[in-house]
């Protein structure tokens, strides 16, 4: 097995995540960033997946045929990572919902132009720290 | 069979998924129409459960199915229906996101330099605990499927944490989301629930194929979500999926028959009652091993022979967690899909 | 015979996905994402022969089941512009772009 | 030749054939010039290939519980998929989407 082919789990994991990272910093639409950080969350599935799988082995449900089985605790971490995820996915989305509420946008830039004067007065008064 | 072995066939399926899965990425990164973004969110969920399904971790796959195939996207979607579909062309040079993205990648290119080969059968991460839950987990537990028992018995603090977190991400988007409202008025109202059948609301009840058609799919959905559930000690499945499942065929009947029809079958104070109720059930489980005489969540108290009492242990469980997940993803789906009532109603209130 | 079927399906995947990209409108994409829907069941069922433990073809029940959920929920999307019930005196359609 | 050399060929023979679908659909799929055609592409996937490829998996596993759950993968998609399917291209042609006639085409040469 050639050097790309033994690490090219590794390799889209970091390309995947660079990708998601790329969208949260660059895109200013709310509903992009947080696909942006969807996409970095699989990547971090994939790293931790990746390592788990053993050339031979097979899934970790025992049964008698099998001797070797891939390493069972990458799966547990990233199951409940999932759920999880979409649970945390959902407060995203209902945060972006009451944002286009407030600000009618979702886009950042209009977000911030709205917000700044008052920021800015608050952030006189508080020592920077918005209510 | 050809000469080939299926090791070297699953490494070809392994790469050809990666390569579609970045393709699909930078598809999703590059589309300015978020309707078709959330589309091509699906296929990327598709891809990558198949490469889970690759790589062995087959209860991964079933999870990421259960939530990428369904859920995801009707959440994104209900939220585009509350905000809007298209992304503003970006008004800031990508200089600093470039930078930013270029310096990351290629400090983890070099870090990843380090990771041992693909599927070395003697990388670190297989010396450790891993050889121990195969050897004992059957044994101890009987159940033959290890992430099941690693996740609800060896692991179970880590699980009733993140059934908790569950819980924390559902209570946050109800509160966001129900606000000021009553509970029990703001859901249920609108004209469209006093008589789903006489309004005429347009809810694609007027397309008879798909009516009968969710009609058919919908036991299905219920029955193989149960399947799912108990046949979770034996093979790929447990809480997590199956209550996902669940809550997508509640989904289907709300989005075929209207939101007002599906919180007659589900109502929204025995979702509500549910999303706590699960992780009750979860930490009560722990305390009746206390009451037995063990460890929190420790199961083997829990019958006279310690297999039976893990088995015991691992249902209650697994029984929580289901109620816990379907709730929440039910409860978020109603508060998405209700929000403009509940906007109404706000607005008339003030 | 599984690996030359693999192949192929992947090779439709790459096909059906080249599609959803290309769009051009927002039901050939959606058509493209039901077909790599299928092509993923494909692709489950025939990794679990490959692998030699093909009783995974849970994982495949499952996405059949659920795969119609995504693609009835962008057509009522297309349809009413949301997903909720519709409120009195709204408009419905995908001009709904701008709500309150 | 054993009967199961003969069903492990018709399996492999069932396995190419509906492999064979698959590529055809997703080609049509992707060469097709507009959306009604592509639906027509796209369920040749959906029947003649899983179809195909169920039935080889199926006289690979022999009679058992695999075989069922083929069967019901085969039941579900078939009942699912026209299902999707129909109501797409009815939203299409509610949303004003118009099937490409010859008559349109031919001044644009043959078709593709």
């Amino acid at each position: 097995m050639n050097v790309v082919l033994a690490h090219l789990n590794a390799y889209v994991a970091v390309f995947l995540m660079v990708t998601g990272l790329f969208t949260v910093v660059n895109r200013g639409n709310l509903i992009k960033k947080l696909v942006g950080l969807s996409i970095f969350q699989t990547s971090v599935y994939l790293l931790y997946l990746s390592p788990g799988k053993i050339i031979g082995g097979t899934a970790p449900i025992i049964a008698d045929r099998y001797e070797i089985y891939s390493n069972p605790l990458p799966h547990v971490l990233i199951l409940t990572a999932i759920v999880v995820g979409v649970a945390t996915l959902a407060l995203g989305l209902a945060l972006v919902v009451r944002i286009q509420e407030a600000y009618g946008s979702i886009e950042e830039d209009d977000v911030h132009r709205q917000s700044a004067p008052g920021e800015a007065r608050q952030g006189g008064a508080n020592g920077g720290e918005a209510p | 069979m050809t000469g080939v072995t299926s090791e070297s066939i699953v490494l070809f399926v392994n790469t050809a998924l990666l390569l579609l899965m970045c393709a699909a990425a930078l598809g999703v990164v590059r589309l300015r129409n978020l309707f078709a973004v959330v589309m091509l969110g699906g296929v990327y969920s598709f891809l990558m459960a198949s490469l889970m399904v690759a790589l062995d971790a087959v209860d991964v796959g079933m999870t990421e199915t259960a939530v990428g195939a369904g859920i995801s996207v009707v959440l994104m979607l209900s939220v585009l229906g509350l905000t809007k579909t298209r992304e503003a062309a970006p008004r800031h040079r990508p200089l600093v996101a470039l930078v930013v993205s270029a310096v990351v990648a290629v400090s983890l290119l070099y870090a990843s330099g380090d990771l041992p080969p693909f599927g070395d059968p003697a990388a670190p991460a297989h010396q450790h605990v891993a050889p121990e839950y195969l050897a004992r987990a059957p044994v101890e537990t009987g159940a033959p499927n290890i992430v099941t028992a690693v996740l609800a018995s060896y692991r179970g603090y880590d699980t009733l944490g993140e059934t908790a977190v569950i819980l924390t991400g559902g209570i946050g988007v109800l509160v966001l989301l129900l606000g000021a409202r009553r509970r029990r008025g703001g859901v249920r109202q609108g004209g469209a629930g006093e008589s789903p059948e006489g309004t005429g609301a347009p809810m694609l009840r007027d397309t008879v194929i798909l009516r009968v058609g969710a009609k058919i799919l919908l036991p299905f959905i219920l029955l193989f979500a149960l399947y799912v559930q108990f046949h979770g000690d034996f093979g790929p499945g447990g809480g997590f999926q199956a209550g996902v499942a669940a809550a997508t065929g509640v989904v289907l009947y709300a989005l075929v028959f209207g939101v007002a029809s599906a919180q007659r079958v589900a109502p929204v104070r025995v979702v509500l009652v549910m999303v706590p109720l699960g992780v009750l059930i979860y930490a009560g489980t722990g305390l009746a091993g206390m009451l037995a005489g063990g460890n929190y969540l420790d199961y083997s108290v829990l019958a006279h022979d310690p297999v039976h009492g893990q088995h015991w242990g691992i249902f209650a469980v697994e029984s929580g967690v289901f109620v816990t997940v379907s709730g929440t993803m039910l409860a978020i789906f109603y508060a998405f899909a209700g929000r403009r009532q509940a906007r109404e109603e706000e607005g008339a209130g003030r | 015979m599984f690996a030359a079927a693999l192949v192929a399906v992947l090779t439709g995947f790459a096909l059906a996905l080249t599609r959803a990209l290309l769009g051009p409108t927002v039901f050939d994409r959606a058509l493209a994402v039901n077909s790599c829907g299928t092509l993923a069941v494909a692709t489950l069922a025939l990794v679990g022969f490959v692998t030699e433990r093909p009783d995974f073809l849970d994982i495949a029940i499952l996405y059949v089941l659920l795969n119609v959920v995504g693609t009835i929920a962008v057509l009522r999307f297309v349809r009413f512009g949301q997903l909720g019930d519709p409120v009195e005196g709204e408009r419905g359609g995908r001009g709904a772009d701008e709500p309150g | 030749m054993s009967p199961d050399d003969i069903l492990e060929i018709a399996s492999g023979a069932c396995l190419v054939l509906g492999a064979a679908f698959v590529v055809i659909g997703a080609l049509g799929l992707l060469r097709f010039p507009d959306l009604f055609a592509r639906v027509h592409a796209a369920s040749l996937i959906d029947t003649l290939g899983i179809g195909f490829l169920a039935l080889g998996m199926g006289l690979h596993a022999g009679w058992s519980q695999v075989s069922l759950k083929l069967g019901f993968i085969v039941a579900l998609v078939g009942l699912t998929s026209p299902v999707a399917t129909h109501a797409l291209a009815q939203a299409a042609l509610h949303a004003g989407e118009r099937p490409v006639l010859r008559s349109d085409r031919r001044d644009e040469g043959p078709l593709p």
